[in-house]
């Protein structure tokens, strides 16, 4: 039987052993008319060869065009070794390292990624991850409205640039807490956030100001000034970060005076691939001072009986197995697998790798708006600087634009329209460190000819 | 060895990039000023440290892993080659639905099939784990009674043995939990539960097989209790795989539902996830799913699909992530659904079912205590060790890390927490009779190293990289983070 | 630098301590005038993602097509499992076990691999592989030239319907020795040997005789006569066959009334993808008695110092890196990776799987025939029993039936015509488990096609 | 625990096939009557049977691996993933030359890249390890002794510090092996070589550097000696790591050579292989090349790659295998090649003999004597232990089981054969100098071990699966496979 190694005799010699004359006796406390688990829609089993067909078929169906969309999920070079690592058995098929001792290679590799984390974000302390980035946002808003002890506030200030699936999300997960989040404008001539709307709110109470920077339009906020005037206002600030800018960007710990208290985002372009949307990672940084109200699992060093260094779960009591219907969150299993691959990504990069990645994709996609800006009837919605996504309005709607371009196999990118009807013209454009000149070239006289 | 001791300044896998000219047009105010300090280490050294790092880890490829609740099977290897196809893996989530239609063909099929294994209406995959699916479940529940201004029902029910994602959820989605007691037999106390249930109840949120492993025998007349008083039931279905293809929660009158994929659909662990939780709902919630989910329409005499949104579900409590789920761990279930088929899914719950029982016989013919010796176990049983900690001071943490040294994962310890000194037991349908057997005499090994040389127990694991770790110190003096100083 | 992990300081401090100024200076034995390793053909270096776009669209280049060719290579499926074990870094970077203790894993695997093949072919021992089926038959054949005691020849007879390029491999090797080999015509009507032929040889003095069932034309030979004529006449017999009509087939083993003395044949079959022509493993098999004459590694189980079972490389004595000129072969290297792949697929498949596997190619390749006999203008060239290969005699050249198929991106078989100029209108055509009755009813119609 | 001790009749991993119909319509008597008696178990006790084999294995991924003459380097995974691809995997070797190109052009490239560095004026990459490498080149020496009728050569020179492979390829293809000393200081003696050749000498099979981890100052001279006597001179490659972009064999004289890609370029061994061992020639050889071998040419203005077989070189000495050799071991290659590029080569060479040089002096200064301390090491040199071995009875073996110990795999033992007590030690260039100085630590150690606890070094290891294992009975009571009575 498929994946079940029980021979005809095994079945007999174990019913005898329990004094049974068939496994169906077994389900004998089930009221019988429950006992009905006909599959209908459910089709025959097949072979792992037939399924394989299926699925190769399956996945060749959809072309892959050459993609200039990121918009949250970015497509990077990933070194062979991330994978071929990440996906031995002892990583792969492990459970939460629960039991310390049988655990300390997931548990070594978590204390190392929170330290990865941490000096990325140049925060003091990050968990072992949550789902992904927009969860991880839901997650922060609600640890800043436990952690911020000067406010008794509910609600929060939240960039209105932030990606706008991740504000539905915070929504969808954190208003059922009566909790309110207040929207940002961003400034319609430069996409960054309105700081004149942040003067009406001089006084009012917030929990916490939510900073996405790079925004989703892919610019640079000026975060010291957001975060200053945040703390002024007894705010805390949650910085929401792509990591690969981290590579060339100054890193939240040091925004402002005092840096972000929370940090999160979506660790995908560590290692990741797109992956048709995950499983990606979130990963979540704060304050030393504010570690308690952290929501998910948190690896710390310590010593065993002999005084040998080792790693285990810690800070438990925060955590819904322990602390049940107090702790600081539901999540149970998080994203450890990424964890791992994301580790493995960024030891095999460091800082000179990750900045190189980070500074071609910065490269690359200055050099594809130069192009674009060439053609004459194109220019730049909102003005730079830009890490490596940027929005250019059209002269006709994305759209059409997007789908003139897939007719030549390739995805241009995001269509604006989607998320603000004011932006239908505009299309939001990324080029990472895989693309070619060659490549920018294609996507130039694509876009020229879907223009025409 | 960190992996940043190992490192040297400057040192870095240089095949991995193209050094590249700093970035001068950006201004210096948004600029990194320093490196960050990322592990400065060869390519070799990183293949070597974490392959090191993984050999100090049990896993199901490496060890009977009878860790209860958390359903550790094997994790097909065609399951995870079908969902590492490059056609998978570098399509883009928010690529055009006519370039996605064999991804979406297989996230509608597993729909379909989640629906017929549960008995539920409709299906959203989007939940990215079963604590995620809880939420969305009980948000749901929220949803419904806040559409029929229902507006005093504030308090969930959750059996005292429930899991801790259980109260949490109900929490996170602004409710009070009120715990319901189980009987001696495991059951959910039925007086109790009547005198709990009033206007005030949203919902119940019910494991079975419980926590406890066993079934709840009375489980209609619970859903009738609930449901006469105005609440919905909630089925935590991360104990499916005892009853995969034999009875579904639909039918015993659940509402609402989520399955971990993780565990009942074979899909690895990865040392503490990725999960998937699908959820499942009855007529009543179908409104309120999350987004997005995957439809079907005919476009010119060929089968369509497309994504259902906010628009096309306008009470949906809403996105869950920023794109569609957990992917890449949905192709892996529904490549095991395809495997597997009807008769084999019928088949997950017989052997998972046997292997408990005849576990659960074994141990008590080995001199073992039965948390609930009159019950069947489902795919899971409690074992209780208080006699043995009472009269020879060894406990269950001693007898969990102890086996360790045998080279067999611990049970889950402590778990469920009405019972005293418990061991929580699941042996999944994966394992050979010839396994079950070789921890049978492991336990009965320990048992007489419990008479014989106590110390020796209390003071396992003897075998592992480190010996027990100081807890509290962990916890006292935090350590997160390297620094060298 | 690519790979190598120092950095200017370690450089400077290693050169510090050798007591140089430079690397260069290490060079200083080399003659001045040979010290030009100017490399002209060499491009510059590029980056694992440059390198990997690049193999990805030479991969790409070349489309697979839908292919019935076997001729020495096929295709079956391969057991996810299969690989993902075989790439694991302790199996595929450790090298040939010479430190039996730090190598126990493979040095038992070994064992099992010989295990399985000794009762896969029923002989008595197997070697560790040598480079793959031709070489093996090559290695065969010294080998029964060094152990046949009653025979002083240097003559070996060999089956002409043998792969040819087995023949010719072997011809390239053995002729240096000064050994020579006498083809045995095969039947034209029949396409098995020509037992009349053999009745012409009485009496002379071979070392050995090689029969290969099924041989290259997919037929069964009538091993019992052909293996007890051989032994009559003194001879060794040297069976060549394939790994998976083993499970269906009687084992060489049991040829006769006393079995073949030595068995080879390429265990590609087994978990090995058909690669663009290898690695693949070459497996060797012999009885008790002449295993001092056996090539290649040997692994033995024995104890160590406290009596526990472990294995152990054995019977050196017969290898070149311990009697070296006196040696049984010059091989070193063999194919252990491969060892490994097969071994685990032997294990995920067991004797029922096998078996499966083989009756499926079977029926698979007399489906085939009888559709293709029903279009009425294609005959059998040779009559039954074939196992999974099949020769059809149709009406014009097969090169010109297979590019027409090619159009229809089908890869039709082998043309025979390459093989023997009186076989130009033959085709042989091989059919695996991995075929479904839809793409055996797409032959159909493109030979049909093709013949029109 | 064998695998054959886990199954159970009739037991198997069910997924992998579907059970077929009995084959009928073959007579009986070709059909097998029994099962074989493979192994009968399940997929996951197959997954965990293996994982826990390959965890008994030390490895380059693993450990420092410092075995001389053997190159044991890191294998890039990014050039394993290139040669997985799919488009390689699934091509049949016989696939017609125009679904082709992609495939042919990278062995195309690489005959080049390979002439380029070995100075020759033309490649062959069929041969499927360095030995059949050095049977298709002395096989080629033979061709042309034969071609030209010069029948009276029957002999092959070879240094006595050659690897066993020389002599027995030169036996294997019908020559008589002459052995010729070196000199004290690792070089081949001049006098003795003169001697030795006369117009019975066919060639002289080298290696060089040397097995002594020297480089030969007098190469030129020996290649004139030999040529002069109407011999040609072979260069077995296997220790081109050393000179790789450095210096070309071609330049010193060599007629022809082999080339270990599973060394030099850093393909994996495989625990035993594949290996592959393309062979270069000068132009003497070239007609004698064994086939097949890649040409291109141009057809409508495009590249076109198409084999070369007999019937393009009639005088090859022919085919060395079924089909065309290890190509996914040359795919692997020319990756790594592509990623090196020209300067990558070069470091290969400098960085390697860095280490080694380096390695050397370290343990020279931990008071180790080098056979030959005058020299510079190569990419790799030889230590002695006759002095440990006769004061303090702790010979070459003992250090190199106790190394395993301290997490090391021992260097070449005993070999070459020439010098007593050594180690043959080769760090290659892909280990850090801290990976280098802890080894030189634990060298340290055990020589301190070796003088106040000789047993304890002499009965090493102590961590490893087994104790020393007894090789005697292993070769007297042979046991070569399972049988279950
Ligand atoms: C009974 C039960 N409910 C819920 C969960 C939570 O599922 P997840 O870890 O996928 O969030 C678990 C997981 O351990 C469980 O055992
Ligand atoms: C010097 C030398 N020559 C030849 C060989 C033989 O190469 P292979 O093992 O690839 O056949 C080796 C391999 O160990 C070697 O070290």
């Amino acid at each position: 039987m498929p994946f079940i190694p029980h021979t005809q005799e095994d079945t007999k010699t174990m019913l005898d052993d329990i004094g049974e004359l068939s496994i169906e006796a077994l389900f004998d406390e089930i009221p019988e008319d429950l006992r009905n688990g006909q599959l209908h829609a459910t089709p025959e089993g097949m072979s792992e060869m037939a399924m394989l067909r299926l699925m190769n078929e399956r996945a060749r169906q959809d072309v892959v065009q050459m993609s200039f969309l990121g918009a949250g999920a970015y497509e990077h070079h990933i070194p062979g070794a991330v994978w071929e690592l990440a996906s031995r058995g002892e990583f792969m098929t492990a459970y939460t390292p629960y039991q310390a001792e049988a655990s300390q290679g997931t548990l070594q590799l978590i204390y190392e990624f929170q330290t990865m984390m941490t000096r990325l974000t140049a925060m003091d302390v990050s968990n072992a991850s949550v789902y992904e980035g927009a969860t991880a946002l839901a997650e922060a808003m609600l640890m800043a409205v436990r952690a911020n002890k000067k406010s008794r506030s509910k609600r929060l200030l939240c960039a209105g640039n932030v990606h706008p699936r991740y504000l539905q999300t915070c929504r969808t997960i954190i208003t059922n807490q009566q909790i309110d989040i207040q929207e940002i404008p961003w400034r319609q001539d430069r996409g960054l956030l309105d700081h004149g709307y942040l003067d009406g709110m001089q006084g009012e109470d917030f929990a916490g100001l939510v900073i996405a920077s790079p925004n989703f339009f892919g610019g640079l906020e000026d975060v010291d000034y957001l975060t200053d005037w945040a703390h002024e206002q007894g705010m805390l600030v949650i910085g929401v970060v792509n990591p690969t800018a981290l590579g060339i960007l100054r890193p939240p710990g040091e925004w402002g005076d005092a840096g972000a208290d929370i940090v999160v985002g979506d660790g995908q372009p560590l290692g990741i691939p797109v992956a048709s949307g995950g499983p990606y990672l979130g990963y979540m940084c704060c304050r030393a001072a504010i570690v308690r109200q952290m929501p998910g699992r948190i690896v710390g060093r310590t010593v065993d009986l002999d005084g040998k260094e080792g790693f285990t779960l810690t800070l438990q009591a925060r955590e819904q197995h322990i602390r049940r219907a107090r702790a600081t969150s539901n999540i149970c299993t998080n994203q450890g697998l990424l964890v791992t691959a994301a580790s493995i990504y960024m030891s095999l990069l460091g800082d000179q790798g990750l900045y190189s990645v980070a500074a071609r994709c910065h490269h690359n996609t200055a050099l594809l708006a130069k192009k674009v800006l060439a053609l004459g009837n194109v220019s730049l919605r909102f003005p730079e600087p830009f890490f490596h996504e940027v929005v250019f309005e059209l002269p006709k709607p994305a759209a059409d634009v997007l789908a003139g371009m897939s007719r030549q196999q390739i995805l241009g990118g995001y269509d604006l329209g989607l998320f603000d009807n004011r932006l239908e013209n505009c299309l939001l454009v990324n080029v990472t460190e895989t693309k070619t000149g060659g490549d920018i070239e294609q996507f130039v006289q694509s876009l020229a000819h879907a223009l025409e | 060895m960190l992996i940043f001791e190992l490192g040297n300044r400057d040192r870095s896998a240089r095949a991995q990039y193209e050094a590249d000219e700093p970035v001068t047009d950006i201004p210096e105010v948004y600029l990194r000023s320093e490196p960050a300090g990322l592990p400065e280490v060869s390519e070799l050294q990183t293949v070597r440290h974490f392959t090191s790092l993984s050999r100090r880890n049990f896993s199901i490829d490496g060890q009977f892993y009878p860790l209860g609740s958390c359903t550790m099977k094997y994790n097909p290897r065609g399951a995870h080659r079908a969902a590492s196809l490059p056609g998978f893996l570098n399509r883009h989530p928010l690529a055009p639905e006519n370039h996605s239609q064999g991804f979406m063909a297989c996230l509608y099929e597993l729909q379909e099939y989640l629906k017929d294994v549960s008995g539920m209406s409709a299906v959203s995959l989007t939940p990215m784990a079963g604590a995620q699916g809880e939420f969305a479940g009980v948000a749901m529940i929220r949803a419904y009674h806040d559409k029929n201004r229902d507006d005093e029902r504030s308090e969930i029910l959750i059996p005292n043995a429930a899991h801790g994602t259980n109260p949490a959820t109900a929490v996170m989605c602004g409710y009070r939990v009120r715990e319901v007691p189980v009987t001696r037999d495991g059951d959910v106390d039925i007086a109790e539960l009547k005198d709990a249930v009033g206007p005030q109840t949203a919902g119940l949120m019910m494991t079975n097989p419980s926590t406890c492993g066993v079934f709840d025998r009375r489980v209609q007349e619970i859903a009738t209790i609930v449901h006469q008083a105005g609440g919905l039931l909630y089925y935590d279905g991360a104990n499916m795989n005892a009853i995969l293809g034999k009875v579904k929660p639909g039918d015993m009158g659940f509402d609402v539902l989520h399955l971990n994929l993780h565990k009942t659909f074979a899909t690895p662990h990865g040392g503490g996830g990725p999960g998937s939780g699908p959820i499942g709902v009855g007529e009543k919630l179908q409104p309120f799913i999350p987004t997005p989910v995957v439809g079907l329409r005919r476009v010119n005499d060929k089968d369509f699909y497309y994504w259902l949104d906010e628009g096309d579900i306008p009470d949906s409590i809403g996105c869950l992530s920023a794109f569609m789920g957990n992917a890449g761990i949905l192709l892996r279930a529904y490549a095991y659904a395809r495997m597997l088929g009807r008769e084999g899914m019928h088949r997950v719950g017989e052997y998972a079912t046997l292997n408990a029982n005849y576990l659960a016989v074994q141990l008590r013919k080995a001199g073992f205590q039965l948390a609930y010796p009159d019950r069947r176990a489902a795919h899971e049983f409690v074992v209780t060790l208080s006699r043995e900690s009472r009269e020879l001071g060894v406990n269950a943490m001693d007898f969990a890390k102890r086996l360790l040294d045998y080279g067999y994962h611990a049970p889950t310890t402590y778990f469920p927490l009405l019972i005293p000194e418990c061991l929580l037991i699941e042996p999944t349908e994966t394992e050979s009779r010839e396994e079950i057997d070789g921890f049978v005499q492991a336990m009965a090994s320990i048992l007489r190293e419990a008479k014989e040389d106590p110390d020796m127990v209390r003071s396992a694991p003897h075998t592992m990289p480190v010996k027990r770790l100081d807890d509290v110190k962990a916890a006292r003096e935090l350590d997160l983070s390297f620094t060298s100083d």
